[in-house]
């Protein structure tokens, strides 16, 4: 059983050229999905809830990924994005359009947005465009407090939960197909993107865009274009925090936030797909993991040794920046190489060394 | 038989835990003390306590993650944004959710209100919402200015950073003093966090005001304090609950003197009352020596905590100890003071239509004359460099157009 | 001088680039080494300068000694203070600063006050690099592996390990640049190992010379006796004797010599 | 054509012209212009003065980007790889303005004609791989190879873009003999089998006479001869300035 | 129009700009040694208040001992920072490295809340008169050390870049690490230098505000806010931070006094920052002061 193949076996480019190289790896895919879909029948709302958040905020770090991880354009102000999706969806339904559609419409909405703020990013290189995107970040949390008819202004806006041909989609058993639809169709479209004309030519872009230029790719095009495509999945990812948790507020889309967004990219893997939703999972799941830990310390024997009392959630703030520390040092990588190095060690195993 | 759990959702490092952790503290101890020393029905209550940093999205994790384990009966709450993101959520899975924001809109069950925006019908908090505290602070201008002799109309400004906690209160407050006969003067804002808001002083002073509400919590409040007594701005400030403490005194200094600010508490820490024994033999529960100074917002959370024990109480007699016989529970008392609190907590009224649990506001002025800079808050209290000093209480009429906003 | 003793290099934990590759520097003397593309002649000079470290990659055997002391794993700024300085493959001046500031940062290890004097030295070598005043980074390849070399001289070394410093250059500069090599050489007793493409000139100035192929030395002799071998006439030096081979003449499919 | 940069003239009033089939070499001391010669074709510099035509159609404005299309492609002195990418993308890359699908249609794959466009197009840049001999290093990311091989994954990217006119700036630099063989082999299959005119920097004098059917020499930015290989060897300003002195000393030390 | 009160807001946008400065400043230096931007350059600030407060309070040192024990602390801090978090990042992406500065700025903002409380605190009063009056305004007298040391710190850094030896080293390690070694720099020790310098001048900052309003956790955000400076003057220009610190402040009073004027908008003093920012860069993309990065082929 290997996931990778030990040669190469393959007979025609299409072969070579897919995103699945073996028949094992298509199966174990398969299964996998079968899998997950259903979850929602053993797992409990908790465990749900939190692979639904690792759901739509993978969406939204694939996104930051393809921007900073293909096309080398560091943003700071990823969650404003991911805020406009969340608002454009609400008020598209507030305005009697189905949530479904409201959904990917908000996505395009966000591109567009994403755009006019990555016109920019045609002149501004590096760290300049970064801080620029952090001028973004802050325009657009000034817009959603001041625009009430949007965003139902600093107080929020309640909105309606996924329905479709009449089915309420309003639990964490069920919405989290809603999720896990979107994350298989957006993941595909971007490994697809990925291996083709455009996805090629914004790596290009990363890597040296003075020779991307004079291969005849167009780098203000290409680097808007990744801003609104990157915008495009934060949307996504958006609208469907905002149908999950029925309320969208100005105060959740801070830089704080699009601080964590590129801390699930560099987590994962910068340029990696499968990294965006591997440190989108990180990133949900840590703090969790953090705090079970201390709630088990809590009143235990350790706390009471060390007289934790109040500092235990001091302890755990610093646990999570010390985490990333950590990751950064030993993986720096990003989990996705970690990811790959298991596999090629399973695929030489047991003759691994 | 199997503890009661309840939810207990706290900010001990956020950007509120100035005021998160007295209050959050108060909390704890008060439902660590009743499991100690009474029991629900002859159960006890596992409390869950969680400390969400502020971060409205954990908190809404949180609640997903109890729901679906531990099922909370009732939960203890915290922030603005976080308790009117889980409106929709209590009010679908029917559990009291007894907050730390004090927001209007929290206060009507029906949301048939004519100013509601929406029906909270299982969210409570114990003392008056910010905007009825704005409006006593208001009143009460009003008759200081008309108490100082001064004639014309006084001006007023509100100041806060657009945020859903200072805004909650902002459109009450212009409509009543423009109705009171005040110059509403644009309001000034400034952020959440300390920084350097001499311009908006300038503005303040440059602009007139008279009576200025500062709707932020302390941390940039004192920013503010400090920026006005520099550039020499003569203005009467008016705090809010969580934006003036002892704490807060401390840090501004001779900058805090003067400034009026509702307490929710009939007492505050050192002063006597019937109540103050438990008070202080619950403030024992996380400090031993028995020698802390707990602030106000330890005295609200205490209190708030009790409200909800003894709805419970009351469910338990009734039955049943679920969601909505605890809420049921709210509606069985008149003038409610928890039994043993007399004295510190203020009396409540809950109905079904209603949850202005209170609308009474006992105005505090804050006091400070000397050095504040040395000397733990305990110490500089008992020297008397700082006093809270009671100035008025303003019963508000229950204004059914007032409701909800 | 310097002494490698059969070192293995490995990049990123699993590529192995040298195997088992040995070689000596003697002390005042120039040693040229030769091979082709992707033998291994950059990743040398790396591991003995401890630039490896950088680029993931590693000595996992073996033992690189400098003047009786080893100094495999040390990190690479202690091995400049010992003496030992490499002219990177690929020019690599620091293009945002002046050439007077690469020369100035060249010095960087030393404290001597007499870093003005070896800057009109390397003016006098390389008169070019005087008139250019705008940034490094502007300067053609030409002029930038000048400044490459200047910046070594400004370290005053005992040893300089050079790779290719003859690439781009042209042949009036080249030949220049190898009489320079010779003079540091002769005037300065610097000890030099010399990577080079241009097989004919870096033997014409070396007293000794190795061959690699595949991370492994194939063959090696005093700079004579390879320019009297075969095998490297004809790989190397082109053409038996005087008559030049035209690069027009060289058909589709040749013989291809490998040592292993 | 003329180009300046603040004080430094690179370039002044140089004009010359690649006929249509030849390889065309610009030899000149190090500094002396030649690479901006070929960055103002391609189009990476604007010249101050004067006017660059290809194929009859003024290109002195065109952006970079847009000459790809037209059949300039080139090779860089200093390595310019997507360090990140394989060394097929990286070829692939070249194929940019051929292709057609956008965005939308490659994000489905399948459907859109995508994946038809690029396996067709796959197919031929095998052959460009089988052609440079490159094929074991096909999915190496170009990062990690050695400069010789960078410098023929370059070419082979170059050669990609279908390129009429391909501009190559030092492409022997950096290799030893054999090496030189292989690429001198290349570049003259590319000009003389599939019909590519040549441009050419190289120092190596050899070369430059064997495989060129016109020279042109750069000095101080102005062009001081042109001809022949033989007529610009005997040139006595091109021996001073370039050469050395001594030809066939230079010749032989070049080789 | 307003003469008086548009003037003391100016002044006062200068002398709160020479802070922003400051800080900007102690940007530039990290990104020049190391192209890091420093997410928890506010934590620097605040770390320095709290030791500085802590040192001035509960050991009762008088100013003029506590403040340069507590710059000597900073210098130490930074180069454990260094050594602990940032050397076994050396070689590694600028964005992995950018990224640890954010963990650490979440692990010292909950490390000094542990440490020092969740409450603001005020600073002991360090010169007799708190305030002094300048073309009519009343300004904290602690800014005035804040303009003296910012242009003392300024004067330091030019000569520091353009005449020391370290200070080229510093600039050829941010250019290429592999480059700086080769040349017989030890990076780790230039990594540290710049880090140490670095935390003490965010520190000197951190305690001029700290005696302004009061030390809490909020004061971090200054790090935040000073992003707009830093880049306004050019990333790697010492004299366009401090150019940059001063136009923000200059622009965020006169921002307060339109708004107050006439928009009414509330949000501007934070907000027109950002604005400038991205009109700037659309005007110059490497800021007033920045320089261009090569692009040759
Ligand atoms: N950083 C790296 N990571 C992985 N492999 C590398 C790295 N650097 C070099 N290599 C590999 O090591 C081998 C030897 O490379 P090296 O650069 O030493 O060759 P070289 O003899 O200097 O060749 P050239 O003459 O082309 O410069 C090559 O196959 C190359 O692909
Ligand atoms: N972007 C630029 N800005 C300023 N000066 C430049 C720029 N590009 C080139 N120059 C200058 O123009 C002159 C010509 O440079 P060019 O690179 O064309 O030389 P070259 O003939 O290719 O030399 P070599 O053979 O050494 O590569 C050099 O003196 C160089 O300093
Ligand atoms: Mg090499
Ligand atoms: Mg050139």
């Amino acid at each position: 059983m290997s996931m990778t193949p030990s040669g190469d076996f393959r007979t025609s480019y299409a072969a070579d050229m897919t995103i699945f190289p073996t028949r094992n790896s298509r199966l174990a895919l398969l299964i996998g999905l079968a899998v997950l879909l259903c979850a929602p029948l053993v797992l409990g709302r908790y465990e749900l809830s939190l692979m639904i958040q690792i759901g739509f905020l993978g969406i939204a770090a694939l996104g930051l990924n393809i921007l900073v991880g293909f096309t080398g354009q560091i943003s700071i102000g990823h969650a404003a994005f991911f805020g406009f999706g969340a608002f454009a969806s609400a008020w598209l339904v507030e305005h009697g359009v189905p949530v479904p559609l409201a959904i990917p419409l908000a996505g395009v909405a966000t591109a567009l947005v994403g755009l006019v703020f990555g016109l920019p990013a045609a002149r501004l290189k590096g760290l300049y465009l970064a801080i620029a995107t952090l001028a973004a970040q802050f325009i657009l949390e000034d817009f959603f407090a001041r625009a009430r008819w949007f965003t139902g202004g600093v107080a929020g806006r309640i909105t309606e939960p996924f329905t479709l041909l009449g089915l309420r989609f309003d639990h964490d058993e069920t919405y989290f197909y809603v999720v896990v639809f979107w994350v298989v169709v957006m993941f595909v479209a971007a490994a697809n993107l990925m291996r083709s004309r455009d996805g090629r030519a914004l790596v290009a872009v990363r890597d040296h865009y003075l020779s991307a230029e004079l291969m005849g790719i167009n780098l203000a095009y290409y680097r808007t274009l990744s801003f609104g495509i990157a915008s495009f999945y934060a949307g996504v990812g958006g609208a469907l925090y905002a149908h999950y948790l029925l309320f969208v507020s100005v105060e959740a889309f801070n830089i704080l936030f699009s601080i964590q967004f590129l801390a699930m990219v560099i987590i994962g893997g910068l340029g990696s797909v499968m990294g965006s939703l591997m440190g989108a999972a990180f990133m949900v799941l840590m703090p969790e993991l953090v705090q079970s830990a201390a709630q088990a310390l809590e009143g235990g024997a350790i706390d009471r040794a060390l007289s934790l009392g109040a500092s235990i959630n001091f302890l755990r703030e610093m646990a999570i920046g010390a985490a990333i520390i950590l990751f950064l040092i030993f993986e720096p990588d990003g989990l996705a190489r970690r990811w790959r190095l298991m596999k090629a060690y399973w695929k030489l195993y047991p003759y691994s060394h | 038989q199997a503890p009661y759990p309840i939810g207990h959702i706290a900010d001990y490092s956020g950007a509120t835990s100035d005021v998160g952790v007295p209050y959050g503290r108060g909390v704890q101890d008060a439902l660590a003390w009743v499991n100690a020393n009474r029991r629900i029905g002859g159960r006890t209550m596992n409390v869950m306590t969680m400390d969400y940093g502020y971060q409205a999205q954990r908190a809404i994790a949180q609640y997903q993650a109890w729901m679906s384990r531990e099922r909370p009966v009732a939960i203890q709450g915290w922030g603005t944004a976080d308790t009117e993101a889980l409106t929709t959520f209590v009010t679908r899975d029917r559990v009291p959710y007894i907050s730390g924001s004090y927001s209007a809109a929290l206060t009507d069950p029906t949301g048939r209100a004519p100013r509601a925006e929406k029906a909270a019908p299982f969210n409570f908090f114990y003392g008056p919402s910010y905007s009825d505290s704005l409006r006593a602070m208001l009143i009460w201008a009003q008759q200081d200015w008309r108490a100082r002799g001064q004639t014309g109309r006084p001006r007023y400004v509100h100041m806060g950073a657009n945020h859903p906690y200072p805004n909650s209160p902002k459109a009450a407050g212009e409509a009543l003093a423009t109705e009171l006969g005040f110059d509403v003067i644009p309001a000034i804002q400034f952020a959440l966090t300390p920084g350097d808001y001499t311009a908006q002083c300038l503005t303040l002073k440059n602009q007139g005001a008279n009576y200025a509400y500062l709707g932020n919590t302390a941390g940039s409040n004192i920013s503010v304090l400090r920026a006005c007594q520099t550039v020499g701005v003569q203005v009467q400030f008016l705090g809010n609950v969580w934006g003036m403490d002892e704490n807060a005194m401390k840090a501004a200094g001779a900058a805090a003197n003067g400034v009026v600010f509702p307490v929710r508490t009939s007492a505050v820490w050192g002063q006597d009352a019937p109540g103050m024994a438990n008070i202080r033999a619950i403030s024992r529960i996380s400090d031993q020596a028995g020698t802390a100074y707990r602030p106000v917002h330890y005295l609200a959370g205490v209190c708030a905590a009790m409200l909800m024990v003894e709805a419970m109480e009351t469910a338990a007699e009734r039955g049943q100890v679920n969601g909505v016989s605890i809420r049921d529970g709210f509606y069985t008392r008149q003038n409610w003071v928890p039994n043993g609190f007399d004295g510190v907590c203020a009396p409540s009224n809950f109905t079904a239509e209603d949850h202005r649990g209170t609308l009474s506001v006992a105005l505090y002025r804050a006091v400070v004359n000397g050095d504040t800079t040395q000397g733990s808050v305990d110490d500089l209290m008992r020297a008397g460099t700082m006093r809270l000093e009671p100035v008025t209480t303003i019963n508000l009429d229950r204004r059914r157009d007032w409701l909800g906003w | 001088m310097l002494q490698v003793n059969n070192i293995e290099v490995v990049y990123n934990d699993v590529i192995l680039v040298l195997r088992g590759l040995s070689l000596e520097v003697p002390k005042g003397r120039i040693v040229a080494l030769l091979g082709a593309n992707g033998a291994g002649k950059s990743t040398t000079l790396k591991a003995i300068s401890g630039l490896l470290k950088t680029e993931e990659g590693e000595v996992t055997r073996g033992e690189i000694r400098f003047a009786g002391d080893r100094i495999d794993g040390i990190d690479p700024h202690l091995i400049v203070r010992r003496g030992i300085f490499q002219v990177m493959e690929g020019r690599r001046i620091i293009s945002d600063m002046t050439s007077i500031e690469n020369l100035r940062l060249g010095a960087f290890t030393r404290s001597d006050g007499e870093v003005k004097r070896d800057i009109e030295m390397v003016f006098e070598y390389f008169p070019r690099l005087k008139e250019r005043t705008g940034l490094a980074g502007y300067l053609s390849g030409g002029e930038q592996q000048m400044l490459a070399i200047g910046r070594a001289l400004m370290a005053r070394p005992k040893l300089i390990l050079m790779d290719e410093p003859s690439m781009g250059l042209s042949p009036l500069l080249v030949k220049e640049v190898f009489s320079i090599i010779r003079r540091l050489n002769r005037d300065l007793g610097i000890t030099i190992l010399l990577v080079e493409q241009n097989a004919r000139m870096a033997l014409s100035v070396a007293d000794y010379g190795y061959v690699m192929e595949q991370g492994k030395v194939v063959l090696d002799g005093t700079a004579s006796a390879l320019m009297d071998n075969e095998d490297v006439k004809e790989f190397y030096l082109g053409g038996h004797g005087t008559e030049r081979k035209s690069f027009r003449d060289i058909k589709s499919y040749k013989r291809r010599k490998r040592w292993l | 054509m003329s180009l300046r940069f603040g004080g430094v003239r690179a370039l002044t009033d140089v004009s010359f012209e690649v006929r249509r089939g030849e390889v065309f070499s610009i030899i000149g001391p190090n500094g002396a212009g030649k690479t901006s010669m070929v960055n103002c074709i391609s189009g990476r510099y604007r010249p101050t003065e004067g006017r660059i035509s290809f194929d009859g159609q003024d290109i002195t404005r065109l952006p970079p980007s847009r000459r790809a299309p037209l059949g300039i492609g080139r090779t860089f002195q200093n390595l310019a790889l997507f360090g990140h990418m394989t060394v097929l993308d990286n070829i692939m890359v070249g194929r940019h303005h051929l292709l057609k699908s956008g965005f939308l249609r490659g994000m489905v794959y399948w459907l859109g004609g995508a994946q038809t466009e690029e396996i067709a197009h796959r197919r031929e840049v095998e052959d460009i791989i089988d052609f440079l001999e490159i094929q074991h290093i096909r999915k190496e990311p170009a990062g990690t190879l050695s400069y010789g091989l960078r410098k023929r994954v370059e070419l082979a990217r170059a050669i990609a873009l279908k390129p009429r006119l391909i501009l190559l700036d030092e492409p022997m630099a950096g290799m030893n003999l054999e090496e030189k063989e292989d690429m001198a082999r290349f570049i003259l299959e590319l000009n003389q089998e599939w019909g590519m005119t040549v441009l050419m920097i190289e120092h190596d004098m050899g070369v430059v006479m064997d495989i060129s059917s016109r020279v042109m020499v750069l000095d101080f930015g102005k062009k001081i001869a042109d001809g022949t290989p033989d007529e610009v060897l005997a040139h006595p300003q091109v021996r001073r300035a370039y050469l050395g002195e001594d030809l066939d000393e230079s010749v032989e030390a070049a080789a | 129009m307003e003469w008086a009160l548009l003037l003391q807001l100016v002044l006062n946008g200068l002398i709160v700009g020479a802070l922003y400065g400051v800080v900007a400043m102690s940007f530039v230096l990290i990104y020049k040694a190391s192209q890091v931007v420093n997410f928890a350059q506010g934590e620097f600030m605040l770390i320095g208040a709290w030791v500085c407060w802590w040192l001035l309070t509960k050991w009762q040192l008088p100013f003029w001992i506590g403040f340069p024990v507590c710059l000597a602390f900073m210098t130490i801090f930074g180069v454990i920072v260094q050594v602990v978090v940032l050397r076994p990042l050396i070689g590694e992406p600028v964005i992995s490295v950018i990224m640890a500065t954010v963990g650490l700025s979440i692990f010292f903002q909950a490390l000094m809340k542990w440490m020092f409380g969740v409450f603001a605190q005020p600073f002991p009063p360090i010169f007799p008169a708190e305030r002094l009056s300048l073309f009519g305004l009343q300004i904290q007298s602690v800014y005035l050390l804040s303009l003296a040391l910012s242009a003392v710190i300024m004067l330091g850094f030019w000569w520091f870049f353009t005449f020391s030896k370290h200070g080229l080293a510093m600039r050829a390690t941010a250019f290429d690490q592999q480059v700086a070694q080769s040349l017989g720099v030890s990076v780790p020790k230039v990594f540290a230098m710049s880090w140490a310098i670095s935390a003490v001048v965010s520190a000197v900052a951190g305690v001029v505000v700290g005696v302004v309003s009061g030390v809490s956790s909020g004061l971090s955000f200054y790090g935040i806010k000073v992003f707009p400076a830093v880049i306004l003057g050019g990333l790697d220009s010492i004299v366009g931070g401090m150019l940059g610190g001063l136009i923000v402040g200059v622009l965020e009073n006169l921002a307060q006094y339109v708004d107050a004027q006439w928009l009414n908008w509330g949000n501007m003093t934070n907000i027109a920052p950002f604005y400038a920012l991205v009109l700037i860069l659309l005007i110059k993309p490497y800021g007033l002061f920045g320089t261009k990065n090569i692009e040759r082929v």
